[in-house]
């Protein structure tokens, strides 16, 4: 009884803040950091020579640094230069350029595997470059490219954990913080990783509906 | 040919493994100082990755006096007295605050050092220390460390609605400070000494109720034997010249 | 702030690279545990009985569902604490992230062996081999070979989530940094230098693998 | 504007891909109600031929005047407004892979021609039906035959209400037995009056329907004429050899 009231009293309400605070962190961090990897990924196709160097090389430190260096470089580092971003802000920016990074690499080679003849039939319809790209290329390759971009957003709910690193205490920093306050290491960990296990099951589920919900002959889902 | 390059590779993953499990077991023989690598000037990783410090060349002459080994080993903070529980480290001589909760755990040597907890702020700011315990307010600290404890135990649970946060070292929480991001920060005197002659711009608006602490090494409480010898080599460190030098060489007052 | 403080990030530079060894040593036993663990798993999830497949299938949903950092915290401050387990950190690290790569690495070769075609089964089979031996001696040989560029990709997330285990404070290349930041408090360009360290080795690490996969290729087996 | 005046005409086209030369001076005409027919080994320029006239590779050096307009240095805009005039049909059909036969059908009158969504499907529809593919409007091209997708491929270039065909190569990815419906398609179109220039190997349909064959080789027009100079008294040995190459795989189609 008293292990229930424990848990109901402090224990639920510190999680759920902190579960809160993880979604916060998740949502807008997947959509700028799908948004801006679909920009990245035509930039690396389409661009000029200029843009394609300047977001090669985003990608590519982007996807070798740390997710961690990242966030301590947002946070700790960037004051040098002059920039003061709240833990919030430097953890959702962090994450949204770091999976954009890796969005990019996924939407890059799904245009690549899509053939040279529809962008040639779409022109030769009338459409203008741009036209061709959002109304022919991308509505393809984002199907192709969805597999990747959604582990990564699975990704995305897990490193969100990292966020407590930079002091914005979220999901893991909440269940830390009880569990060093009452050396309910064990239970506590136990109960954090569940509500993960929970998060990143509904969004596989979520996801494979999604998958499911936009195939067309020739993009099904591939079930395993 | 393909097949030896093959066993060459699981040769040398096997030599790894190997060689990281006998690091962690290896050295019974001499006594391993657990210590926060980032608590200048107290212990702290110096210029050519050596650790040093004030407890460091303490340490070093009381081993030398007493005749015993010593090793120096960086250890996460919000970890170390699990550490030192399960053996991982022998004692810690780091700066570290006695207090109540940890003497219930582990064993002090004698007091060998005050120190002040101060609330520190920006340069420029115009706060005093009753406005920075006001709902809203953002006070940064080590995690793990006495200060934590103690404004939780004796301020938030008694109301106070400040907000804490927690930092992995002692100078990001002070670097955060100065950068202007949380109000205040909750460290020693010697912290903010430290941090100042580095060039931040920060400045102590005084004590925040917590009584000055004691700094001592702390010991398994079945290493009895240890313990006795820590504080006979304190004793007679105190009463050397060398302390002196000590205090003067870290510039401790 | 930003003027000459490189050089002094730079003079730390000896003592953080000393980390390297201590990340490596952290990469290549989780690697190997988790290669070791994850053979297991992925024969047993091919070829096992529904019971196991059930079990293993749960055991991959467990370690790829739950955050790396909150596993270390579980294992190093919960379930080895109740134990009475008394592990270093850098163990820990070691055990946390091989288990987490066993699961993925099981997915690694079992897509491997299952674009293996049928019939290599078959055939061992058919010259006598027992099932044991049919997929030590002709199956396994062929899905590890398909499975290097799988691993190569292990090998840079292994790497980059190595710089977590900071948080237990095993004294690789993150934790050096700090240490060397709480000196300098050179945080900005400690930390590029720590990043540009990650790239070296993950490019070094990649060009590796890329050898060892021309070494061990057959035609056939390209990529 | 006089009916004896040229639609399409094409001066001097030159091509070259790094060190090759793909064309090497292509001049013709197209005239209201012209079917010309491209013929030539694999290689000839052909292909590239009728790319660069829709603007799809750009000429090194040349013109291309449409109504007397030359388009080689338009810009933007004006070469979207020229492509829909100008409508061209791929050897491998190019249909958009995410959407509808109606949709694909659909896409081009929607976004380019901005007219609106249940205008552009009456519209639509009514050219799938002209290909006789209205009861497959709903299907996408992974669940089309080969000479489905190419019928669509037509209908969607006709729905642009071009002036002018450019054909490259339509049934030679297909099998044999699918070329056939493809090619009444055309049939109908060139008795409906369409001016198209089609490159092809379907000697026998070429001779049916075209009023000039043009022999291509090496980047160049070897030869021009009517199907029956063409085919049966070229002037030309290169022609000559090659029609009867032709000739006998028709004769002879396991080679």
């Amino acid at each position: 009884m008293d292990e229930f009231l424990f848990l109901r009293q402090e224990v639920a309400p510190a999680l759920m803040s902190g579960l809160w605070m993880s979604i916060r962190l998740i949502l807008p961090s997947a959509v700028c950091g799908l948004a801006l990897g679909v920009l990245v990924g035509v930039l690396r196709i389409y661009g000029n020579h200029f843009l394609k160097a300047l977001v090669g090389t985003y990608v590519l430190f982007f996807r070798g640094f740390p997710l961690l260096v990242q966030l301590y470089l947002w946070y700790f580092g960037l004051p040098h230069v002059g920039i003061y971003l709240s833990p919030y802000m430097a953890a959702v920016i962090g994450f949204s350029l770091c999976s954009a990074a890796y969005h990019s690499e996924y939407v890059r080679g799904a245009i690549l595997s899509i053939k040279k003849g529809q962008m040639m039939a779409a022109k030769s319809l009338g459409f203008s470059h741009t036209g061709a790209i959002f109304y022919i290329i991308l509505p393809q390759a984002i199907r192709r490219a969805l597999p990747g971009s959604g582990n990564e957003l699975i990704y995305l709910i897990k490193y969100s954990s990292l966020a407590y690193m930079v002091t914005c205490i979220e999901l893991t920093g909440e269940g830390k913080i009880l569990a060093s306050a009452y050396f309910k290491y064990m239970e506590i960990f136990m109960i954090v990783g569940a509500i993960y296990l929970l998060m990143v099951s509904l969004a596989t589920w979520g996801l494979n509906r999604l998958e499911d919900f936009v195939a067309v002959p020739g993009f099904e889902r591939i079930h395993d | 040919m393909k097949k030896k390059s093959l066993r060459m590779i699981a040769l040398i993953i096997t030599c790894m493994l190997l060689g990281a499990a006998g690091s962690a077991w290896s050295g019974a023989k001499v006594y391993i100082n657990g210590f926060d690598a980032a608590y200048p000037p107290f212990t702290f990783i110096d210029k050519s990755g050596k650790p040093a410090g004030f407890d460091i060349d303490a340490v070093n002459w009381i081993a030398k006096q007493m005749k015993f080994n010593v090793k120096h080993q960086p250890t996460d903070w919000a970890a170390i007295v699990p550490s030192l529980k399960a053996g991982k480290i022998d004692f810690i001589a780091s700066g570290m605050s006695i207090t109540p909760e940890r003497q219930a755990q582990v064993n002090f040597t004698e007091p060998y050092w005050q120190v002040i907890q101060l609330l520190v702020v920006k340069k420029d700011a115009n706060l005093t220390v009753k406005q920075c315990l006001e709902p809203g307010r953002k006070i940064g600290l080590l995690r793990g460390s006495a200060e934590s404890k103690w404004l939780t135990d004796h301020m938030l649970k008694k109301g106070y609605k400040f907000e804490l946060r927690f930092y992995d070292t002692t100078p990001l929480a002070i670097e955060d400070v100065a950068n202007g991001r949380i109000d205040a920060a909750a460290v020693s005197n010697t912290a903010l000494k430290e941090a100042r002659d580095k060039g931040l711009p920060v400045k102590s608006i005084g004590r925040y109720g917590q009584p000055d602490v004691n700094y001592g090494y702390a010991v398994r409480k079945e290493d009895t034997g240890f313990l006795k010898t820590l504080n006979e080599g304190l004793r007679k460190l105190k009463a050397s010249p060398y302390w002196q030098e000590l205090i003067k060489k870290w510039d401790m007052k | 702030m930003i003027g000459n403080g490189w050089k002094e990030a730079l003079e730390g530079l000896p003592y953080i690279l000393q980390g390297t060894w201590v990340t490596l040593a952290v990469v290549f036993g989780a690697l190997a545990l988790g290669l070791v663990l994850g053979l297991v798993l992925a024969v047993g999830h091919v070829y096992g009985k529904p019971a196991v497949r059930r079990g293993i299938g749960l055991y991959v949903w467990f370690f790829r569902g739950i955050p790396l950092l909150v596993l270390l915290f579980l294992f190093y401050f919960g379930i080895l604490g109740a134990l009475k387990l008394e592990l270093s950190p850098f163990v820990v690290a070691i055990i946390v992230l091989g288990l987490i790569s066993s699961a993925y690495q099981s997915q690694i070769i079992r897509g491997a062996i299952k674009s293996l075609p049928e019939g290599q089964m078959k055939a061992a089979r058919a010259i006598g081999m027992s099932d044991r031996q049919a997929i030590v001696f002709t199956i396994l040989p062929q899905a590890l070979r398909l499975a290097i560029p799988g691993w190569s990709n292990e090998y840079t997330v292994i790497l980059k989530d190595s710089a977590v285990t900071y948080a237990l404070g095993v004294a690789e290349l993150m934790t050096r940094a700090h240490h060397v930041a709480a000196r300098t408090y050179q945080h900005f360009w400690l930390y590029i230098l720590v990043g540009i360290i990650f790239m070296v080795l993950t490019f070094c690490g990649t060009r590796a693998m890329a050898m060892i996969e021309k070494k061990v290729a057959i035609k056939g087996y390209s990529r | 504007m006089t009916a004896d005046e040229p639609i399409l005409v094409v001066q001097d086209l030159r091509k070259r891909f790094a060190e090759k030369e793909i064309l090497r001076g292509i001049s013709l005409q197209l005239h209201r109600g012209d079917i010309k027919v491209l013929i030539g080994p694999s290689g000839a320029g052909k292909s590239t031929l009728l790319h660069c006239i829709n603007l799809l590779l750009p000429a090194d050096d040349g013109r291309i005047l449409l109504h007397g307009r030359d388009v080689t240095g338009f810009r933007k805009r004006r070469v979207y407004e020229y492509r829909q005039k100008v409508g061209m049909i791929f050897q491998d059909f190019n249909l958009f892979d995410h959407l509808t036969a109606l949709r694909n059908v659909m896409i081009g009158l929607v976004r380019v021609k901005k007219i609106p969504k249940n205008e552009a499907r009456r519209r639509a529809l009514r050219e799938l039906e002209r290909v006789g593919l209205a009861e497959h409007a709903d299907q996408y091209p992974a669940e089309l035959s080969g000479g489905q997708k190419q019928r669509v491929s037509i209908a969607r270039a006709l729905a642009m209400e071009p002036e002018v065909m450019l054909l490259d190569e339509p049934t030679s990815s297909l099998d044999p037995e699918l070329t056939g419906e493809v090619l009444t398609v055309i049939q109908d179109l060139a008795a409906a009056g369409m001016t198209m220039m089609m490159a092809t190997h379907q000697f026998d349909f070429a001779e049916s329907l075209a009023n000039e064959i043009i022999f291509m080789e090496d980047g160049a027009i070897v030869e021009k004429g009517t199907p029956q100079k063409m085919l049966y008294a070229a002037e030309n040995l290169r022609t000559r050899e090659f029609c009867a190459r032709i000739h006998g795989y028709w004769e002879n189609p396991e080679r």
